[in-house]
């Protein structure tokens, strides 16, 4: 495998995919889209590691791109829109860093993923660079989007396509044994409840998703 | 036993098998006998593993570095729960949590010993996870708005360390990939060979990661955010087993990562990298004490500073510095627990976990006033202690090696000791405070409370002074595992 | 005789371990404090048979230990003669107690046992442990009245510097580069490396002692304590820190250090000597009087030490000798004056209801015994002839006049302001213990219960009289006492010095000044029968009784039954002229007197005060940095979750963006 | 033979110094009579009231302990003591050897003790005022007198009155400038010891200024006496040892015979007459000072012990 070739070439286009779709989580602004964005995510991961499992013949890879599809394509973007619509969340995104300078914070974090991983992993396969890069960027976005958005919902959605950044470099490792990708997905749906059981107390703790409000119900208050 | 089926797996999932027994049992008393029972006969277990063969078995391992820290981690499990016995009847609990409360225990406890058997890095990590969830769930435990904003705290933060720790696992197999052969790339005893021939850049790329996430669970400055309201929240028991057992798995995880990071000659040291965050952690914590109300969160903190000097110890390295550190973690989590013990009692009796309400308490109750006197005098790293012993060898070790970081170190430790001190004397000297409640005719304190104290006590005063030649033996050598 | 001395220590851990149960017994207190006796005595015996007949050569390797070595214990020249001090206190000490309503029985034995550690400790480990169990115990004996916040606010003190001296002793030994002494001697200390030795180890065995500027808990944290406790504490405890001091700086470093080694001590020496004998003066409290002259005492010991140094560094080893011979001689004999004092500061407390010498007076007719114990430790106090305390404050002034040997003019003009300082030091401790006797003993009553005080217990009076006997007897015979003590001042000036004895009398230098104490007392003697033969035979009139004149006053009012209080000396009144000559710019004292407008009968008022800003100088700045930074940290804590989940994301870039830097080069 | 000579020495300057004591006094109160164009009472007369005072009924206050009984016995035996330390008329005197300075400085602080105890025994106003004030004054008096002797030690080796007194009669040393400085540091130390003019007024009673008669006012009888004769020893004491250090011309040799010792006699008496002349001249000439300015006298006389000691170690090759 090598540069030029089909299956780097399309690997390369699926993770460039997933990087795009973590630029538009920050882009958006409408809770709802943020979910539709994320379903997207996780199908071209589970693209991706159907791709990989093709690429490397390795069988188990194809089970880690169905987990993908069906929990983070489908689960998760339908409960989270349960949610959404059980809570009747406001509809805006409100942003703590405002859409422009994440989405500037975002390129300064993709260029310092791609300066710490290019230069060293000469060792290394192509492939598995390049995906690395590409994940490093979707993780870093993914903590991005946790620290500039307020509302608890959108914390969690920030979370998961941290995850998918994770599957993404999990998959592009050749060899890496099933252990990983199942107990990924099985954490990301164990994640997904107890958030959500959070969020529902929160809703009803303080009729509002946004953490701010908890801050002054730190113990030890004054 | 069969070989497939090693003692370790049977560690893991007795605790499972009795969290589900535990959820379906719905009457309170049996279910915290019950408890008792399945910690006591877990506890047993994990004493049959000094008789076990030292060494790997499919994705567990036993050593000397983790063996005497699951042997602590059953003890406690198994005081917590005898503690619990008499506490929890106490906690304001509809059944259905009081379930979840024991059902979340033993399964923290299963994957306690999970966290820190494995010797696949990946089975580590998971059970490091399913330790979070649970002790998440037990944090939230009481609903409260303090408790849920602890918890959900608690979450993020180790949502995301853990997944930041994932992928340095993930990167560190892809470092391994190709050099190891047909071998499992994940295998901790695997990684050690191989990480000398591993590309250094992924290893560094790696440890940061690693170091972050599995840093996060430790509670080291400055990642430690969820740590102090954690601790402070939900049933006492969870702060004797987050500041007992899970920092410490946290903790032993980042060395065994610093160990094979290490192994290669031309990283960037991971050891000092650890070491300035223990220095962090214990300069960011001591003063941290001086502003503390809450007692729970005053303890909370000085695990922080624990924590932080168990890293430095372990930072500095060498036989010494493995030794001190892992002598700190043992000498904390006795040390920890049993104080914690001792603020829950007090926490009940005065109705109020504020220390200006705790006031007075050798005054009130003397029984549990000197025992608390004692233990905090232990947490201090006041003799004759385990945790004083940890603290001479470790600043003497500082001194010898990077003496420019004594003063760092000096500085925090004299400024926390000081601090506990004064806590101290808030707490069980001089008389009641106005508005404590007068102690109710004789102290309603009976042996589930002040027996876990005074015998985590006793363990640590041997640890400091009397160790027996065999432990000592077996510390040297797990001090050499990591070195 | 190791053997023998660690089964004592055990013993005493078994009371410590006893006392718990027994705790409310009646026997408690007796058996106890009995036990506390005994081994004290064992202790004190094994220490004279060891340095009378022969000292145990191999340290004992204790059979258990920390998690990385084993505990030793060993019994050279220098920690025998401060055992033998540390016995004979305990004995007297615990005699007092044993007399006295049973108090902190769980922490009298292991405060003993750990002062006897400290001093048997053949490594750092085991000297450490020694000394802050030692502190910890002696904190819960201060914080026993823990419901007065005063005591609450010295132990809370007391405990925070003993922290202090862990935190600067510690790295010693790391410096020092090994755990056996020795090893240590084997590798003294080089360089940088040896000077911050002599740094950490000046604060952390000198905090310990009380010396300037960090003395200030002690005239709290000792009148705090019983006053047996305070008896042990000022009278043996300070002398196991000086012993570390001694230990750390003289032996383990060794000859090889350069003499200027000396010079700070002889400065802090000279300080705490000046300005705790100072404080004595204008103390209005028994036991913070007495504790002020500990300072006092401990500042002399250090200025021997420091001599010491000074002439071993100039290769003077019989000055070396005499030097060192004077911190040992001094150390054991305010060991012994101190402890009878703070045990008769109880005995006055528990008569007469009072510590303050402005409630008391005139107890010399109701205590007689307690009376005479008090004359002789006072006596020795002041250094008066031929008491203990002259015998080591004439070698002391020997060595300083000395100080012109050093040869080099610097060295030589420290010594000269170092005799005057350590001369006026010595007035000033007589004047404090005559102000002590005047206004306690002589004089009328000043309270009604001192009015009705009555003589002690035989028990007490005992444990008063006998370290008062001893105090005699090392003030007749101090040559014996250092002959004893020879082993440990080679220890600490070098192998081929013998102590600076000439028979029974002390010599100086090459033996041309002497001091023969049994002389003086012998003519003294003679000189008193004869003279009161005279007397008697030349005026046989019996004297008679009459009102006191009192240069004229009238005689009180009746109803002032102790006569009128206002014509007799007061503590402060007494204290006045060295407040004004020196207190002003030492200890920033203040006087204001408020004098009625003629015709009105109201006395005049003096109100008189002073405040020790040198002792305060190192805790309030660290305590207001320690508040400020702790303010900033805080604010690390108010941070919202995604203000420090942030807090983490910038860790993790960080670190990317170091290691990227870090490669990049 | 020797040893004999120096008992016999000791016993003759012991005799001595216990008879010229009171006449010491008179003579003193004799000539600043005569200076201040008085007759004067005869040099005897302090003589006349020992006796007196002894054959005297004493009387004691109601409330005084055995101090007052014992402390003027305790004084006058302790200076006899130290006045016999102090070399007269010979050196190599029996007590030679434990002739220490230091421990003379010792003994007086002794009596010095004794006296303040006996002013504060029966607790009344001025004895608690003259106490206070006599152990105050010590405190700068007594470094004072060490580091002079310092001198004397850095010269002689020594701080042995006797083999001090020898090297300087050997004369080995010549005039120093050192030695003056130091000489004129202890002559203060002896005014304020022996509370003279300018420090104290040893001829009233009952002046707010007083020290050493504040201690007095209860003693009567023999207890006077005694008292009165300690305060002359100890003048004697100390212009003794001022002659004995710096003026040691014609003192006998250690070893010698009767007629060096009448010689030295006459020496002495000589110096002593001086000396008494001296005291006598200075007190008329001067006023008595403020009592909070007596720290500045000694510790003036103490910068002289101190500039002594720095120049000879400026000069002297010891340094």
């Amino acid at each position: 495998m090598g540069f030029g070739q089909l299956p780097y070439d399309v690997a390369h286009l699926l993770g460039g995919a997933m990087l795009l779709l973590s630029f538009m989580l920050l882009y958006q602004r409408r809770v709802a889209a943020v979910v539709s964005v994320l379903a997207a995510q996780g199908a071209v991961l589970a693209a991706a590691a159907a791709w990989q499992g093709f690429v490397q013949g390795a069988p188990q890879l194809y089970l880690t791109a169905l987990i993908a599809a069906v929990a983070k394509a489908g689960l998760i973007p339908f409960a989270l829109r349960w949610m959404i619509r059980k809570l009747a969340l406001a509809r805006g995104v409100d942003p703590a860093l405002g859409i422009g300078p994440s989405l500037v914070a975002g390129v300064g974090l993709v260029a310092l993923a791609i300066m710490v991983t290019l230069p060293i992993t000469t060792g290394a396969q192509a492939l598995a660079r390049e995906d690395l890069a590409l994940a490093l960027s979707v993780v870093l976005l993914g903590m991005l989007m946790m620290i500039t958005r307020r509302n608890a919902i959108l914390q969690v959605v920030g979370l998961m396509s941290l995850e998918n950044g994770l599957v993404l470099a999990a998959v592009g490792v050749t060899g890496m044994p099933l252990v990983v990708e199942l107990s990924t997905a099985a954490l990301v749906m164990l994640v997904l409840v107890v958030a959500g059981v959070f969020t529902f107390q929160i809703r009803g703790r303080f009729d509002s998703l946004d953490t701010a409000l908890l801050h002054p119900h730190r113990g030890e208050e004054g | 036993m069969p070989a497939e089926f090693p003692l370790a797996w049977a560690l893991v999932f007795l605790p499972w098998a009795g969290a589900a027994l535990l959820g379906f049992l719905p009457r309170e008393r049996v279910a915290a006998l019950v408890n008792i029972g399945v910690s006591a006969a877990s506890f047993l277990l994990a004493l049959l593993l000094l008789a076990e063969p030292v060494g790997v078995q499919g994705w567990t391992r036993l050593d000397a570095l983790n063996l005497p820290l699951v042997l602590l981690s059953f003890l406690i499990g198994l005081t917590t729960a005898v503690y619990s016995y008499g506490a929890l009847a106490a906690e304001t609990l509809d059944p259905l949590r009081l379930r979840a409360f024991h059902v979340a225990f033993q399964v923290f406890m299963g994957a306690q010993a999970l966290a820190l058997l494995a010797d696949n890095l990946g089975v580590m990590w998971v059970a490091i996870e399913i330790a979070t969830l649970a002790s998440v769930l037990m944090v939230g435990l009481h609903g409260t708005p303090a408790a849920i904003e602890a918890a959900w705290k608690f979450f993020i933060l180790c949502g995301v360390g853990i997944a930041l720790a994932l992928l340095g696992t993930i990167i560190l197999s892809l470092a391994a990939r190709p050099v190891v052969g047909e071998e499992d790339a994940l295998s901790w005893a695997v990684l050690r060979e191989v990480a000398a021939r591993c590309d250094p850049g992924v290893l560094n790329l790696a440890f940061v990661f690693l170091l972050v996430g599995y840093g996060t669970k430790a509670g080291l400055v400055p990642l430690h955010a969820w740590l102090p309201d954690a601790e402070a929240e939900g049933p006492i028991a969870i702060s004797a087993v987050l500041s007992g057992l899970l920092l410490n798995a946290a903790l032993q995880a980042v060395v065994r990562v610093k160990a094979v990071v290490g192994a290669h000659p031309e990283t960037v040291p991971p050891g000092a990298l650890l070491l300035a965050f223990g220095l962090a952690s214990v300069l960011v914590a001591a003063f941290a004490l001086w502003r503390r109300r809450d007692a729970r969160r005053f303890f909370a903190w000085s695990s922080i500073l624990h924590m932080g000097l168990a890293a430095t110890g372990f930072g500095i390295g060498g036989p010494a510095g493995h030794l001190a550190g892992l002598l700190h973690m043992l000498g904390h989590s006795l040390a920890k627990s049993a104080v914690f013990f001792g603020i829950g009692a007090a926490v009940r009796l005065r109705g109020s976990q504020r220390i200006a309400d705790l006031g007075g308490l050798c005054a009130s109750y003397p029984a549990l006033g000197w025992a608390l006197v004692t233990g905090i005098l232990a947490v201090a790293g006041l003799p004759p202690f385990a945790l004083f012993a940890s603290e001479f060898l470790l600043v003497t070790e500082v001194a010898a090696t990077h003496p420019w970081v004594i003063l760092p170190l000096g500085l925090g430790l004299l400024v926390a000791v000081a601090a506990k001190i004064h806590t101290l004397q808030l707490l069980c000297f001089g008389d009641p405070g106005p508005g404590t409640p007068p102690a109710a005719g004789p102290e309603k304190l009976h042996w589930p409370s002040l027996g876990p104290i005074w015998l985590h006590l006793v363990l640590a005063l041997l640890l400091g002074v009397a160790l027996p030649g065999p432990l000592r033996a077996m510390l040297g050598e797990a001090a050499g595992v990591v070195g | 005789m190791l053997t023998a001395l660690a089964l004592g220590l055990a013993l005493l851990g078994l009371l410590a371990l006893a006392a718990l149960p027994l705790a409310g017994h009646r026997l408690a207190g007796r058996i106890v404090h009995g036990g506390c006796c005994v081994v004290s005595a064992g202790f004190a015996l094994a220490a004279l048979g060891g340095m009378a007949f022969g000292l145990p050569e191999e340290p004992l390797r204790l059979p258990f230990g920390p998690a990385w070595a084993g505990m030793s214990l060993a019994m050279d020249g220098l920690s025998a003669w401060f055992l033998l001090l540390l016995g004979l206190a305990g004995v007297a000490t615990s005699l007092f107690a044993l007399g006295g309503a049973p108090r902190g029985l769980v922490a009298w034995p292991i405060f003993l046992g750990a002062m006897a550690l400290a001093l048997l400790a053949a490594d750092g480990f085991t000297l450490l442990l020694g000394f802050e169990a030692m502190s910890l115990a002696s904190w819960a004996l201060v914080a026993l009245d823990h419901r007065e916040a005063g005591n609450r606010a010295a132990a809370r003190l007391y405990l925070i510097v003993a922290a202090l001296a862990a935190a600067c002793l510690l790295p010693c030994f790391g410096l020092l580069g090994a755990m056996d002494f020795a090893a240590i001697r084997a590798a003294p200390p080089e360089g940088w490396r040896a000077v911050a030795v002599l740094a950490l180890g000046l604060v952390g065995a000198g905090a310990k002692a009380g010396l300037v500027p960090l003395h200030a808990w002690l005239p709290l944290a000792h009148p705090a304590a019983p006053s047996h406790v305070s008896a042990l504490m000022s009278g043996a405890m300070t002398k196991v820190a000086l012993y570390v001091m001694a230990r750390l700086l003289l032996d383990l470093c060794g000859p090889v250090q350069p003499g200027w080694w000396g010079l700070p001590l002889l400065v802090l020496g000279v300080a705490s000597a000046v300005l705790g004998a100072l404080r004595a003066n204008l103390e209005e409290d028994t036991k913070v009087l007495l504790a002020c002259s500990t300072i006092e005492n401990v500042g002399l010991v250090v200025v021997g030490l420091g001599l010491a140094l000074l002439f071993r560094g100039a290769d003077l080893g019989a000055m070396a000798a005499l030097a060192a011979g004077a911190a040992l001689l001094h150390a054991m004999a305010h060991g012994l004056f101190k402890t009878l004092l703070f045990l008769v500061a109880g005995a006055i407390q528990h008569a007469a209801g009072s510590r303050r010498l402005d409630r008391l007076g005139g107890l010399i007719h109701a205590m007689p015994r307690t009376a005479l114990a008090a004359a002789i430790g006072l006596g020795a106090a002041a250094g008066l002839p031929p008491l203990s305390g002259f015998a080591s404050e004439w070698l002391l002034l020997q060595s300083l006049l000395a100080g012109w040997r050093l040869g080099e003019i610097g060295l030589q003009m420290a010594a000269a302001a170092a005799l005057a300082l350590a001369a006026m030091a010595v007035a000033l401790a007589a004047a404090a213990m005559l102000r002590f006797f005047g206004l306690v003993f002589l004089g009328r009553p000043r309270s009604p219960r001192g009015a009705g005080a009555r003589e002690m217990g035989r028990l007490q009076v005992v444990a008063m009289l006998l370290p008062a006997g001893l105090t005699v007897l090392l003030g007749l015979f101090p040559a014996l006492a250092l002959e004893l003590a020879g082993e440990g001042i080679r220890q600490l000036v070098g192998p081929m010095v013998r102590p600076p004895v000439i028979g029974l009398a002390l010599g100086a230098g090459e033996g041309h000044s002497t001091y023969a104490p049994l002389a003086v007392a012998l003519l003294i003697g003679l000189a008193l029968m004869l003279l009161w033969a005279v007397v008697r035979w030349r005026s046989p009139a019996i004297a008679d009784r009459g009102p006191v004149w009192n240069g004229g006053f009238i005689d009180p009012p009746a109803e002032l039954i102790f006569g009128d209080p206002l014509s007799q000396p007061s503590a402060a009144g007494m204290a006045q002229p060295l407040r004004r000559m020196l207190g002003g710019t030492l200890l920033a004292a203040r006087e204001r007197v408020t004098l009625p407008p003629p015709g009105d009968p109201r006395p005049a008022r003096l109100e008189a005060g002073f405040e020790d800003r040198i002792g305060m100088a190192p805790l309030t700045p660290a305590a207001r940095i320690r508040d400020a930074v702790a303010a900033q940290v805080e604010r690390l804590r108010s941070l919202t979750i995604r203000g420090s989940l942030s807090l983490v994301f910038a860790t993790l870039v960080g670190l990317l963006a170091l290691v990227a830097w870090l490669e990049g080069r | 033979m020797a040893v004999l000579g120096a008992v016999i020495a000791q016993l003759l300057h012991l005799a001595l110094m216990l008879a010229a004591a009171p006449l010491v006094l008179g003579v003193v109160r004799w000539l600043k009579a005569r200076m201040l164009g008085r007759r004067g009472t005869s040099p005897l007369q302090p003589l006349r009231d020992l006796a007196k005072l002894l054959r005297k009924r004493p009387v004691l206050a109601e409330n005084a302990s055995v101090v007052t009984e014992a402390a003027p016995h305790l004084a006058v035996a302790v200076t006899v003591v130290a006045i016999a330390l102090v070399p007269s008329f010979a050196h190599g005197m029996a007590f030679a050897p434990v002739a220490d300075l230091v421990l003379v400085a010792g003994l007086l602080a002794l009596a010095r003790m004794a006296l303040a105890l006996n002013g504060l025994d029966v607790g009344t106003a001025f004895g608690g005022l003259g106490a206070a004030r006599e152990m105050s004054f010590a405190v700068f008096a007594e470094p004072a007198l060490l580091v002079s002797a310092l001198s004397f030690a850095i010269l002689a080796g020594t701080t042995n009155l006797d083999q001090i007194g020898a090297v300087f009669r050997d004369g080995a040393l010549g005039l120093r400038v050192s030695l003056g400085l130091a000489a004129v540091a202890m002559l203060a130390v002896a005014l304020a010891e022996n509370a003279r003019i300018p420090v104290d007024n040893p001829s009233t009673h009952l002046e707010l200024t007083m020290v050493h008669e504040a201690m007095l006012l209860e003693a009567s009888g023999r207890h006077l006496a005694l008292w009165d004769y300690q305060a002359a020893l100890k003048l004697t004491l100390w212009l003794a040892l001022v002659s004995a250090i710096f003026l040691p011309f014609g003192v006998a040799p250690a070893g010698t015979g009767p007629l060096a010792w009448l010689i030295g006699l006459l020496a002495w008496a000589a110096k002593m007459g001086t000396l008494c002349l001296a005291l006598a001249f200075f007190e008329n000439a001067i006023a008595k000072m403020r009592v909070f300015r007596v720290p500045e006298f000694l510790g003036a006389a103490l910068l002289l012990a101190l500039l002594a000691a720095a120049l000879l170690f400026v000069s002297t090759g010891f340094a």
